[in-house]
């Protein structure tokens, strides 16, 4: 056990899973001897050598496409994308390619494959360094989609995610990176894909939120407290295939629901979470699930970020209405 | 720099079916070989075209033209090499291994076409333009790491040039000293898309340049020339000299697909001009004169042919058909629970026999 | 006026707009000679020319990439992406460019650029081909999706997205090209973006469905019809932005609703619609908002694809459960 | 075919400053005006690194090696040809016209830093590698279709050839012959990683036989070589000549950004070898050797350098801030009603003072 951050923790499963199959290889661009812009891949160039930690050329389709045959080819290739938002260059390859050569090989093939992105804002990026896509890729069938909120889920879930043999896109909340630390096992032990975390038990309403927004309920919670409103918080931690076997148990028991996230909020993925809350528990809500999310502009510069991202107050203000609805 | 110069065409029989160059790496065993394969290729694929136009399956993409490039590409490869090629290559994934009613089962949009069977190492066929090229880079990197002497080639066409994924595939090969084979089927046509429009450039090959890999430029519609170069360009690749484009010059004889109509868009003359040198009947010219088969003989393998198609449409027909609620067995190793029971729905509607789609639409 | 095809109304929307303004061009793969795959630009490269009406080489980045300088440039391109399953090649160029030009040089500059593309099953395509992919679109800031499901609508909506000035995504749904054929003015004429469509109005339950699937919709309703339910269809036409204010005045008055399109229902835009009306209507709904969609697993093989999509039978089983719940 | 003598790096001044081939395009008066630009952009570059350490400004990529390269790219443009560059170009832009604290207002996070004063023919910095590339051969395509002399330049990285999108581009540009110009500023690292491992190519330049357009290779710290390279070229294109691919061949100087840490990944010895030859110093040198500028007038361009320097980091800040609801009024031409409720939710918490994100987080 050590007490370490996010980054420390996905570090350490990198190093681990490194170390324990020689199939697995870390590709990306400055994953080296950089080792990674946020350091996620420090000393592993050192350790095991340029061969299986990968400086690729500046190429995002290549580092997927390419990914998708070591993958086929018989490695366990855990490939970085530098920031979410450069995702969009890979996009075929993980849409129409990763996610779907299962289906398209009529199950004879699949793709073990985990791709890491930072993602979401609080750290004063350049312009699309800090989006929050995450509603486009739980859209994809064939694909898993996987975010940490805390240093334990992420070395957890992480190794589950490189145990899975079904490509996997993890991300990483950038603000969460040095946000706080942790007890974490030395050893190698997994966080199960698709299933959700009630972080804090609470009576009075559901506040639902997943990697970097966790904190921000949690925090909203805390205040809440304060006037006796006992909230439920949960962390969604995988966002496809939804657990919502934990979040409609909830909702069932609170009857009430506020959605939280960084993203857009049309079409984000807080839309799939009340729609499906609403047709499974229906009977029990009290009130409409409302959903507190970044507004349907482009993620703005930095000067304005603050305002733009949902924060505790937000979440608080949501929190009452629907309790007061 | 003149790129015909550089990148001259490889070519061992001319359009005549002369021989003009050296076949000193084919026996004659092996050209009637290929003379049988070339046949069995060219009667399956009219008689897809056929079927489509009966209704009995739906699009396909006709090969006819490339048959010797495929065949020639497939048969320097050893069983272990990956093959990545796209919807067009059938006739080279047919020649590895793949059952001759595979591409028929396919146009009729049945699941198993994807999942050829042990032991082929192929890929599925890829639709989108040039993924599969960045796969081949991927397979081939794997190889090099596990030490193993397997090499992979992509097939692809003209118009895969102009896209990105090839580009960032024959840079990450080369970066990585991957034994890749890039083999471009230029057919002259992207659909109705002439290669002059697709690129300002005189050949394919020359884009070697920009990688600092070598480039080779050869007849397609030769089959000796193919052959052979591809088997000399596999030996280097496997002993590790990095990975090579071959510009595989040929021409797209039929339409784009069945739903393609190229009076649209190209003269009958050209048509008639490329066709002269087309792959089966070059090769027929030269077996007959230089008497390696007869007459008699290649029509023996015709009539072989045509059964060896009839009996791939008879198994394609009878192929058992998938179950509608399959769809889910194959989309993550196992079935989330959303998934499940979006199964159970579907099972239960086709147990009740409520028709799906259109019909209802 | 004359009595034609979707696909002819799209044809007659781009031969108007070319010849009425020239700054207007049409480019993609094969829309030159051969009047595109579907014949959308029939005639258009004979009469205009191949300045204007233009086959570019096979990159789907570089059609819209390049695109989004023309229209910068001070032309009007209407870009084609041959089936919109290969969209995926453009998605930076339709994600973080076309779409944030205007808001990343804070107005200074806009994208006036509307690009096409075939969408959706039902024609037995090759795999890739009948992807509806709009829910992806419809969560991207500073786009507009639009979906026409009439001939009459697919001219007006091209027509407006012609007009507009900023980035529009044109979905046309294939198997409607020739489905059906309409009296459609022969001169110019807009549907405005941004608002939904009464098919047919109704009491008992709102049917929300757009391009292929209003047929659908309509179908159930004629046979719901026959058990004296009676159902208010809606044609969403604008995915982005919602028209809410129509879509909720329907479920305010019948109580209940179900949604259907073809996209996968896992962060399809059913969800947004769901999760937006629920908020908006939440003390008429009687019933959970339910959605009909195609399966959470790729657009599978032309065998299966009936089987898959959502028909009349299943959008009347929703419209009895909600009716019944 | 050897690229280093296919394309030979055409240079002006050797990395000492001595005269080694024609100047006759730049007269001295033109010299002492780069003098005094690459001062200014010089001292921009390092007050800007400075603000960022003091906290005053974000991420900041510095230019400084970069100078000749942009400032001899602006120079041979005229008013209305358009310039589509990347994060690190401010020195081009500031020489074309984008007033000295616009650099500063972005990495101050400001929104108008996107909105560059008219009558500046130019896109916002783009962030996404070679996204731009593409925008260029819209915009030169654009002007070949009405007919206007306007040319388009696409300024990026070595990094950048790597992307689909520059071959997409150059291909494109090649077959419409559009007129624009590619150039490459070659400064050997792309963030970490060496020129090495980004291409297994000599030299960028050879990448224009795959398009079969002209490519060049110049000393990009050289700024007689860069500007007279690009009158020429400029000139060529504008005459309807077809694209042109520019490899500058130059050095960062820097880090990539102030959030990177080069000590991690180059080697001092490699930094010192480069910074001997790099464009301020060199042009200093011959400029003295060649009296066409006396130290004591260096000095008093520095001075006044200085102070232009002092002035752009207090009219940065000074610029009145945006009110945060104003992220609405450019994502669409009108808002439509959802983002209206937004913006008015917005600016009710900004109005009472509610402040968001990471604080309350
Ligand atoms: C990414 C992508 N864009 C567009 C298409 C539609 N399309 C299918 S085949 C084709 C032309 C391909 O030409 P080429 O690469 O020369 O191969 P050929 O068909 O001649 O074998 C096009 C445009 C596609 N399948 N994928
Ligand atoms: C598509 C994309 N991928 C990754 C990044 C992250 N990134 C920013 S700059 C950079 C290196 C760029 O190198 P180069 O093109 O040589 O330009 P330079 O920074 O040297 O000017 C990378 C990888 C990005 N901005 N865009
Ligand atoms: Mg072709
Ligand atoms: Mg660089």
């Amino acid at each position: 056990m050590a007490n370490i951050t996010m980054i420390q923790a996905i570090n350490q499963a990198l190093d681990l899973a490194l170390s324990a199959d020689d199939r697995v290889m870390v590709l990306g661009e400055d994953v080296g001897p950089n080792g990674g812009v946020f350091r996620a891949t420090e000393g592993l160039y050192e350790k095991y050598g340029g061969q299986r930690v990968v400086d690729t050329p500046l190429a995002e389709s290549a580092i997927i496409g390419s990914a998708v045959g070591l993958a086929l080819g018989g490695m366990r290739p855990v490939a970085e994308i530098q920031f979410l938002g450069f995702i969009f260059e890979a996009m075929d390859q993980m849409s129409t390619q990763a996610s779907r050569l299962r289906f398209r090989s009529y199950g004879r093939y699949h793709v073990p494959l985990v791709v890491r992105a930072p993602y979401g804002g609080g750290v004063r990026t350049p312009e699309i360094h800090s989006d929050s896509l995450e509603a486009l890729f739980s859209h994809l069938p064939g694909l898993k989609v996987v975010t940490p909120s805390t240093p334990y889920d992420a070395k957890g879930l992480l190794l589950a995610s490189i145990s899975d043999p079904d490509p996997v896109l993890f991300l990483e909340p950038m603000r969460l990176y040095r946000a706080m630390r942790q007890e974490v096992p030395d050893s190698w032990y997994e966080v199960p894909l698709g299933s959700a975390r009630v972080v804090r038990p609470g009576d009075d309403v559901s506040v639902i939120a997943y990697g970097p927004m966790v904190p921000v309920a949690e925090a909203a919670a805390e205040t809440l407290l304060q006037s006796d409103i006992s909230v439920e918080v949960i962390d969604v931690r995988t966002l496809n295939p939804l657990d919502l076997e934990t979040l409609s148990a909830s909702v069932a028991k609170t009857g009430r629901a506020v959605i939280v996230h960084e993203a857009q909020r049309t079409g984000g993925l807080g839309a799939e979470i009340a729609a499906s809350l609403q047709e499974r528990a229906f009977l029990s809500l009290e009130a409409p699930i409302m959903r507190v999310t970044g507004y349907d502009t482009p993620f703005p510069v930095p000067s304005v970020e603050d305002w733009w991202l949902p924060d505790a107050d937000r979440v608080a203000d949501a929190v009452n209405f629907v309790l007061h609805y | 720099m003149d790129p015909l110069k550089a990148f001259p065409l490889i070519q061992v029989l001319d359009e005549d079916g002369r021989l003009i160059g050296d076949r000193s790496q084919v026996s004659d065993d092996q050209l009637r070989a290929f003379f049988r394969w070339l046949t069995i290729l060219r009667t399956l694929d009219q008689r897809a075209w056929n079927l489509q136009r009966q209704g009995r399956i739906g699009t396909y993409p006709p090969f006819s033209g490339q048959e010797a490039t495929q065949v020639g590409v497939a048969a320097a490869l050893s069983p272990d090499d990956w093959l990545c090629g796209s919807y067009r290559d059938w006739a080279a994934l047919v020649y590895r291994g793949v059952p001759l009613y595979f591409p028929l089962l396919n146009s009729m949009g049945h699941p198993a076409a994807g999942a050829f069977p042990d032991p082929v190492q192929a890929l599925p066929v890829q639709v989108v333009i040039a993924a599969q090229i960045l796969h081949a880079v991927g397979l081939a990197w794997a190889a090099k790491l596990q030490g193993e002497p397997r090499i992979a080639v992509a097939l692809f066409g003209d118009g895969a040039t102009s896209q990105g994924d090839f580009h960032e595939a024959l840079n990450l090969a080369s970066v990585m000293s991957a034994p890749a084979v890039f083999v471009c089927q230029n057919n002259q046509w992207a659909i109705s898309v002439p290669l002059h429009r697709q690129m300002h450039s005189q050949t394919i090959a020359q884009r070697a340049i920009a990688y600092n890999i070598e480039g080779l430029r050869v007849d397609g519609n030769d089959i000796i020339a193919v052959y052979q170069t591809m088997k000399e360009v596999v030996e280097r690749v496997r002993a590790g000299g990095g990975p090579v484009l071959v510009e595989a010059v040929t021409y797209r004889l039929g339409a784009h697909t069945t739903a393609d109509d190229p009076t649209r868009y190209r003269a009958r003359e050209e048509d008639e001009r490329f066709r002269h040198g087309e792959p089966l009947a070059r090769l027929r010219r030269y077996l007959l004169a230089s008497q390696i088969l007869s007459e008699d003989e290649m029509q023996a393998i015709e009539e072989e042919a045509k059964g060896l198609v009839e009996q791939a449409v008879t198994d394609a027909a009878s192929y058992p058909p998938s179950p509608p609620e399959s769809v889910f067995d194959h989309v993550y190793a196992s079935i989330p629970p959303q998934l499940l029971s979006q199964q159970e729905e579907l099972a239960r509607r086709v147990r009740e026999g409520r028709r799906g789609g259109q019909s209802h639409g």
